[in-house]
């Protein structure tokens, strides 16, 4: 283990010979104004292996990959290939070495073609230097074979989904004739089938003999499909061997510096009055004939594929869009909600899924998002108190166990966790009756995801209603008392406690519910 | 002390307003203890005068001689300086009578109007249509000008005014207005420009069209911009009162007027110098000289003047 | 994980609430520097000119900025809620025009007034309307009604005037409240002092904040974010409006080419104010001293006769050195650092 | 195909040009004269090569506000130096006016580029500080048409096939953007960083570099224009093209270019250019006084933008239609 620790153990070919790394950094550090993201890192990928990166959130795993594709340059530390010390200035350099990535983010471009968007910076020219769109239909309508995507190259981006925009993004990675192949996270908003598609990518890479860097947040499929493993912590590197030699236990004992229940809170849910009855509601292109119940204390969970029309369904209960049809009882009486202020006065309130753009207001400290939806209770005649919205932002992030400098740090300097946490206290703020959240620990790292769904058990405990939406199965189980099944716009089905299992929600989502009922 | 005079135009760079400035010049060598702030905005508005205006009542200018944007606009700001003990007279384009002591046209309007469609016909035996380019739609001068041209047009039976349209005194847009002109009148035989933009702009737009010699540009214009044009037809005559005895003038009348030596009251007449003196009617106004004409058998002797 | 508030051991990972005290923040703020720059402007003039230091010339050269100031603390708000109003000086063309037909009709200086502020808040909600109502960027949208508020008021006026205002109307331009001190300028710290109050001491201020630094999570946050821009488009064509109340008092006479070109100084008066053009950023203390700072340089220019158009080029390069040198400095600090 | 076809917008603005010229032509034939179409095409060529610049700088989500100063002051510079050297040859002119505007565009740039200087604030200072500068080198003299040479006037109306020169470089400009904003890597890049600037480093394109390089693009035709301005209208002033700058971005946005960025085409400045164009020629014809030229083209310019904004407006994603599909 001592060993593996610094990650120097000798790799082997199935045949026992010894294999040299295709790509090694050593010493690499970053730093960000007031972060330290990468200290002294060393990291070694070998042909035909897969390695998962593992750590937690803000680890530094996705600056290594950015520093890995010349977006990011080190501030110290040497990267080699086959050897041979190389830098990357820009991204262009990093591909012309053989180096190619499928990023956390999307990095596509809406108003481009398919074809262009894959050979954006490279595409085939023409002798007279001009692009040949010839050449770049034919290779893109290769790639996306490859990938197993049936796009028309010439279409717009915007006009694809987000499973086949994402395929779009695989296929511009392999556009590069890349020997080394870095994906970060790239399951994390896919559905099951593609997740599937995307694992026999993999081995088909990995086949090819390529090196793959794989970074994940989700143990089943860093254990199904990685050969080795490296953990990231604030930064350090801090353990890499196979990953034949480590359990899931000792591995996120390694991610965090301690253990971790990975277990759900023991929950006895205790149910109130009903709070919310939905009828009927529908939206002319979204969703249709919506309808469920829910009671104080409880938590009803969401599930469905991505694209299932959940989230544009919450928003509608919050009033962000308009719904066709349909009625809100609460408290059994008729409710109108025309836009998210009447929502928050009912005591409905929404902890959106796109937390950079929907829910934290960066710009502004941390005390000012707290008492954003609050103001008519902190002023007094329109005019602020700030002691009053300091004292609200004391009670509720200490009640969250917020991370921060200051209360009037700006809330785009905290890391993910920590900033939906102030999403959240801003909406307990309010003293609502239900809570949706909307996938609540969507890129969370496990040690605050634990964090999430304890806080989540408690507020239901103390009688708040909640809705919560996830694509991920075992947060769905772990948690609901009641799950709602989506599928294109409508329900398809609705389970309780006993009656769910995994298998059942996956068909109800995929659509094969005939054979159930 | 030296005497200081502010002589303000209605926008710098104008060679009309440079030539004045000569003028100025002139007149304060003569005079001896006089100095002559040449200044004005840089384009042709009257908020841009009012700063200039607000700025030489600061510096305590002892008179302001000035060539109006917007006769109106500027009373209140003018009625300050006066306020204020400065002198404060309009030549060229004038301000309304609450504004000023006095106001020098270069020549009579009558005579000037009566000038323009003039030129226009002494070219047009067998009359014909013809069309005026005015200056910016909002200097007084040329509205007036144009006034009396029509209140005279009818003694030159056969010349058809056809339309009025306006360059803004922008060279670029009264190029166009030009060429919209032509377009617009196949038979157009002559473009009047009271503007001495317009008129350069109306002639370079005639030889573009390779129409000089069938259509004469005339009007009021500078002999050195308008040398070219005469040379190469497309302008057979023009007219303009010499801006030099313009500007010399003004500072003659600001000086007497801000030394005591004369009072600008109706029927009064105040001497100017080598340019004799000024009679004013019962607005205060007189005119300064008539308007001279040049044409190819003069030009070369003015051209290198102004 | 579940602390409650009043747990012990709690208490010692309470975050404090400031890191740097106001006075700490101020002495990094943009306003100082730029009060720095107001201060040595004052100086310099004073020196380059005998004729500076006098309390009527202070006064006339108040006038070199107070109307556009006016609109610009208007503007500031609405620039800080991440839109932007280009039409303001063909608004205060408009109203003009349409106070100087007031008056054709036989309208009296109270009529005047309302003439003039209510038809800035029209041309502020026909804005408002296609911005907010129609979700069309508010830059393309005003320079549209840039054209057109002026357009109109050329095919209402062509090349006349509209002269004759009541004698009462003057005050408002070219009024003296007391001594040297005129009724503009005592507009202009009354209008100063409202809206700095209302940007920086009222939940509205709060929300046009939110607004700009994120309108989308501003939404969602429960802010009704299309009335609180219709509102501010409605506040700048009012002060659009009551600028042209002061500018055609002034004057005695409406031209359509009136104000002609302003926007572009409000915007950069805004700017310099140290107000983020790109929305979230900015405050009236700033916007004021901008104000003076301009005006300054202006008259000061003036008085040693020095063209208009050369102040201008003093003005474009102070915009882009005032934003252009602590990026510099942050630059080479970095470098430095690093 | 996708973005080198005409859109539906171009082909809506394209029939509404049609229908324009159409109404006029029905009571005022001669409008659509060959030889005054061609003369309001030779007008309008000015706007157009400006109105391309302007499209590649707000495709990157920029804007150069600066275009008009710039023009105005390159055609100040070659007109001095006209007077001062009146035999120096029009290709030295020409080259002497790209250069220096694109110098002027390359400031710029490096103040967006290095500074990250906010464009609409870069091109508010540049443009009074380009202006001024011609106060400071002409003195606010005028330089009028008898001070420059023949050779120096003559060529933008040289006539080579019944149009003048100053139309065919419009041509030739509208050509050249085809080939570069649709089969060039700078051109494609333009639309990259403006569509997803975050994701354009990531493919490896230097963003701040790539506005750069469009801002010396509108600067060099604007460098471009400024002599084929001053050398057509035969005079150079301080205050040339006033207020140009918002005519050239008003036919970007008339012409469906985004001021959002990364949406935009050729195609689309030059109808927008061409609309404007035509507007502008048309009234004097069918007798409107001028002062309603003003009104009209804001109202156009409204009209444009609501009516792209709502021909583009996101269908959403329509999750019931797929479901209607599928089933
Ligand atoms: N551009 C940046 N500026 C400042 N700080 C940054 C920047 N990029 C990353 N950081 C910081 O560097 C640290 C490492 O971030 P990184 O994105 O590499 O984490 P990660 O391991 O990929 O996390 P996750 O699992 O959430 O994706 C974090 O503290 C982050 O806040
Ligand atoms: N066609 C698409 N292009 C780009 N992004 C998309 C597309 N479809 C969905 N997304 C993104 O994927 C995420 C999930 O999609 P969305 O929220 O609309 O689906 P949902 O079913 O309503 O929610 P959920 O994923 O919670 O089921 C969102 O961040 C959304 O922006
Ligand atoms: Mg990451
Ligand atoms: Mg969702």
């Amino acid at each position: 283990m001592l060993a593996n620790m610094q990650g120097i153990s000798e790799v082997h070919s199935q045949s026992g010979e010894k294999i040299e790394p295709l790509l090694s950094l050593t010493g690499i550090s970053k730093s960000f104004p007031g972060v330290k993201a990468l200290s002294d890192v060393s990291l070694e990928l070998y042909p035909g292996t897969v390695t998962a990166l593992v750590g937690e959130n803000g680890a530094g795993k996705s600056t290594i990959v950015k520093i890995l594709t010349g977006i990011y340059q080190p501030d110290e530390g040497e990267i080699s290939i086959d050897g041979q010390p190389v830098t990357f200035s820009t991204a262009q350099d990093a591909g012309e070495a053989g180096v190619t990535a499928i990023h956390q983010e999307t990095v596509l471009f809406d108003d481009l073609s398919v074809a262009e968007n894959i050979f954006i910076g490279h595409a085939p020219k023409t002798r007279f230097g001009l692009i040949d769109r010839a050449a770049m239909a034919a290779r893109a309508r290769a790639l996306l074979e490859r990938v197993g995507a049936q796009i028309d190259p010439a279409v717009t981006l915007r006009d694809l989904g987000i499973a086949n925009k994402h395929l779009v993004a695989i296929a511009r990675a392999l556009s590069i004739d890349a020997k080394i192949v870095i994906m970060d996270e790239p399951t994390a908003s896919l559905s099951h089938k593609e997740i599937e598609e995307t694992y026999e990518l993999v081995e088909r890479l990995r086949a090819e003999g390529k090196a793959i860097l794989f970074i994940s947040h989700k143990f089943d499929e860093i254990f199904r499909i990685a050969d080795r493993y490296t953990v990231f912590r604030d930064g350090q590197m801090v353990g890499a061997a196979r990953i034949d030699d480590v359990n899931e236990r000792e591995l996120v004992k390694l991610m965090v510096g301690r253990s971790v229940d990975t277990v759900f809170p023991n929950r006895s849910p205790q149910l109130g009055e009903e709070v919310l009855r939905v009828v009927g509601y529908s939206h002319p292109t979204e969703f249709e004939d919506i309808g469920f119940t829910l009671r104080e204390g409880e938590i009803l969970g969401f599930y469905g594929l991505v694209g299932a029309g959940r989230s544009e369904f919450m928003q509608a209960l919050f009033g962000i869009t308009r719904p066709s049809k349909g009625a809100i009882r609460i408290d059994d009486k008729i409710a109108v909600i025309r836009d998210p202020n009447a929502a928050i006065s009912h005591g409905i309130v929404y902890v959106p899924e796109d937390r950079g753009t929907q829910g934290a207001i960066k710009g502004l400290p941390i005390f000012q998002n707290i008492s954003l939806p609050s103001l008519k209770e902190t002023s007094k005649n329109g005019f602020l108190r700030l002691a009053e919205e300091f004292k609200l932002a004391r009670d509720y992030t200490q009640r969250l166990d917020l991370r921060a400098a200051a209360l009037d740090q700006d809330i785009g300097e905290l890391s993910g966790g920590n900033q939906q946490k102030v999403v959240i206290a801003k909406w307990l703020a309010t003293k609502p009756r239900v809570i949706i959240l909307d996938e609540p620990t969507k890129g969370i790292d496990i040690g605050s995801k634990a964090a999430v769904h304890e806080f989540m058990a408690e507020l239901a405990a103390e009688g708040l209603a909640v809705i919560m939406v996830s694509s991920e199965i075992p947060e769905v189980l772990g948690m609901s008392d009641r799950v709602i099944v989506m599928r294109e716009g409508r329900i398809a089905a609705e389970f309780n406690r006993e009656e769910m299992t995994p298998e059942q929600l996956v068909r109800a989502a995929a659509g094969i519910t005939e054979v159930l009922t | 002390e030296d005497k200081r005079i502010a002589l303000v135009v209605k926008a710098l760079g104008i060679g009309f307003f440079e030539a004045a400035a000569k003028g100025a010049e002139e007149a304060a060598k003569e005079l001896g203890d006089v100095e002559i702030i040449y200044t004005g905005p840089t384009d042709t508005t009257a908020e841009g005068q009012i700063e200039v205006i607000n700025a030489l009542i600061a510096q305590k200018v002892d008179a302001i001689a000035i060539s109006a944007n917007d006769q109106d606009a500027l009373v209140p700001a003018l009625k300050k300086a006066m306020d204020r003990g400065i002198t404060v007279i309009s030549w060229d384009s004038g301000v309304a009578p609450e504004g000023r002591q006095l106001h020098l046209n270069p020549s009579s309007n009558e005579l000037i109007g009566n000038m323009i469609i003039k030129l226009a016909a002494d070219h047009l035996p067998d009359g014909g249509d013809v069309a005026v380019l005015s200056a910016s739609a909002t200097a007084t001068n040329q509205n007036i000008w144009i006034e009396e041209m029509n209140k005279v047009k009818d003694n030159y039976p056969g010349i058809n005014v056809v339309a009025t349209v306006y360059g803004d005194d922008l060279a670029d847009k009264s190029y166009r207005e030009a060429q919209g002109l032509m377009q617009t009148y196949p038979d157009l035989k002559a473009i009047i420009a009271p503007t001495s933009v317009g008129i350069v702009a109306a002639a370079q737009a005639v030889s573009d069209a390779e129409k000089a010699g069938q259509i004469n540009v005339t009007g009021l214009g500078l002999p050195s911009e308008m040398a070219g044009h005469i040379d190469s037809g497309a302008s057979k005559s023009f007219a303009i009162w010499n801006p030099i005895d313009l500007g010399y003038s003004a500072t003659m009348l600001a000086y007497n007027l801000a030394t005591d030596k004369a009072e600008a009251k109706p029927g009064g007449e105040i001497p100017m110098g080598r340019m004799g003196s000024l009679t004013l009617n019962d607005k205060n106004e007189g005119a300064m000289a008539d308007p001279f004409t040049y044409d190819s058998s003069n030009i070369n002797d003015f051209k290198d003047i102004f | 994980m579940s602390v409650t508030a009043n747990e012990t051991g709690s208490i010692e990972r309470q975050i404090p609430d400031r890191l740097k005290s106001p006075a700490q923040r101020f002495l990094a703020s943009w306003e100082l520097l730029l009060l720095g720059v107001a201060v040595a402007v004052f100086t310099l003039n004073s020196f380059a000119s005998p004729y500076f230091l006098d309390a009527w010339n202070l006064s006339d050269a108040t006038y070199n900025f107070t109307e556009k100031a006016m609109i610009a603390f208007a503007m500031a708000l609405l620039i800080i809620s991440g839109e932007i109003d280009l039409s303001v000086a063909s608004i205060i063309a408009l109203a003009s025009t349409a106070m100087g037909f007031a008056v054709q009709m036989g309208a009296d200086t109270s009529v005047l007034i309302l003439v003039g502020v209510g038809v800035g808040l029209l041309c502020g909600a026909f804005n408002g309307v296609l911005v907010t109502g129609l979700g069309l960027p508010s830059i393309v949208v005003t320079i549209g009604t840039m054209s057109l508020f002026r357009g109109i008021s050329y095919i209402v006026l062509g090349d006349k005037a509209y002269t004759g205002y009541p004698s009462s109307f003057a005050f408002f331009g070219q009024g003296y409240v007391w001594w040297a001190v005129s009724f503009e300028f005592v507009l202009f710290v009354l209008f100063a002092i409202f809206f700095a109050i209302v940007l920086h001491r009222t939940s509205f201020g709060r929300l046009v904040y939110a607004i700009g630094n994120n309108p989308v999570g501003a939404l969602f946050s429960g802010i009704q974010v299309a009335r609180v821009k219709f509102v501010l488009f409605l506040l700048t064509g009012a002060m659009s409006g009551v600028a042209a109340i002061c500018l055609t008092s002034r004057l005695g006479a409406t031209r359509p080419s009136i104000a002609f070109g302003w926007e572009l100084e409000v915007v950069t008066m805004v700017v310099l104010g140290g107000v983020s053009i790109l929305g979230g950023a900015g405050s009236i203390p700033g916007v004021v001293i901008a104000a003076f700072v301009m005006g300054m340089v202006t008259f000061g220019f003036g008085l040693l006769n020095v063209p208009g158009i050369v102040m201008s080029i003093f003005i474009g390069l102070l915009l882009i050195a005032v934003i252009a040198l602590p990026r510099i400095a942050r630059q080479v600090l970095a470098r430095r650092r690093g | 195909m996708t973005w080198s076809g005409w859109k539906s917008r171009e082909v809506i603005l394209a029939g509404a040009i049609i229908l324009l010229v159409g109404m006029i032509a029905s009571r005022f034939p001669a409008f659509i004269a060959p030889s005054n179409l061609a003369n309001v095409f030779n007008d309008t060529s000015p706007l157009i090569i400006l109105a391309l610049g302007q499209m590649v700088v707000i495709v990157t989500r920029c804007i150069d506000l600066s275009v008009a100063a710039n023009l105005a002051l390159t055609g100040m510079v070659v007109a001095m130096l006209n007077t001062a050297m009146p035999d120096l040859p029009v290709p030295v002119i020409l080259a002497i006016a790209i250069g220096l505007g694109s110098l002027m565009g390359l400031i710029n740039g490096l103040l967006v580029w290095k500074l990250s200087i906010p464009p609409i604030v870069v091109t508010l200072g540049t443009m009074t500080i380009y202006r001024g500068i011609i106060f400071l080198i002409s003195g606010g003299e005028w330089i009028n048409a008898h001070e420059m040479s023949d050779a120096f006037k003559a060529f933008p109306r040289e006539t080579i096939l019944g149009l003048p020169l100053l139309s065919w470089i419009a041509i030739l400009v509208v050509l050249a953007f085809v080939v570069l904003v649709g089969r060039t890597a700078l051109g494609r890049a333009f639309f990259a960083v403006g569509g997803n600037p975050h994701a354009a480093v990531y493919t490896g394109i230097n963003v701040g570099q790539t506005q750069c390089a469009a801002y010396v693009i509108s600067g060099a035709l604007a460098g471009l224009t400024g002599y084929l301005w001053v050398a057509r209208y035969a005079v150079a002033y301080v205050d040339i093209a006033g207020g140009f700058e918002l005519e050239v971005v008003a036919a970007c946005v008339i012409g469906g270019i985004s001021i959002a960025g990364g949406i935009g085409s050729v195609g689309g400045a030059l109808l927008g250019a061409l609309f404007l164009g035509i507007v502008k020629n048309a009234l004097p014809v069918i007798n409107i006084s001028p002062f309603w030229q003003l009104a009209i083209s804001g109202s156009a310019i409204i009209i444009a933008v609501a009516f792209n904004a709502t021909s583009s407006r996101s269908k959403g994603r329509v999750i019931l239609k797929k479901a209607e599909h599928a089933t």
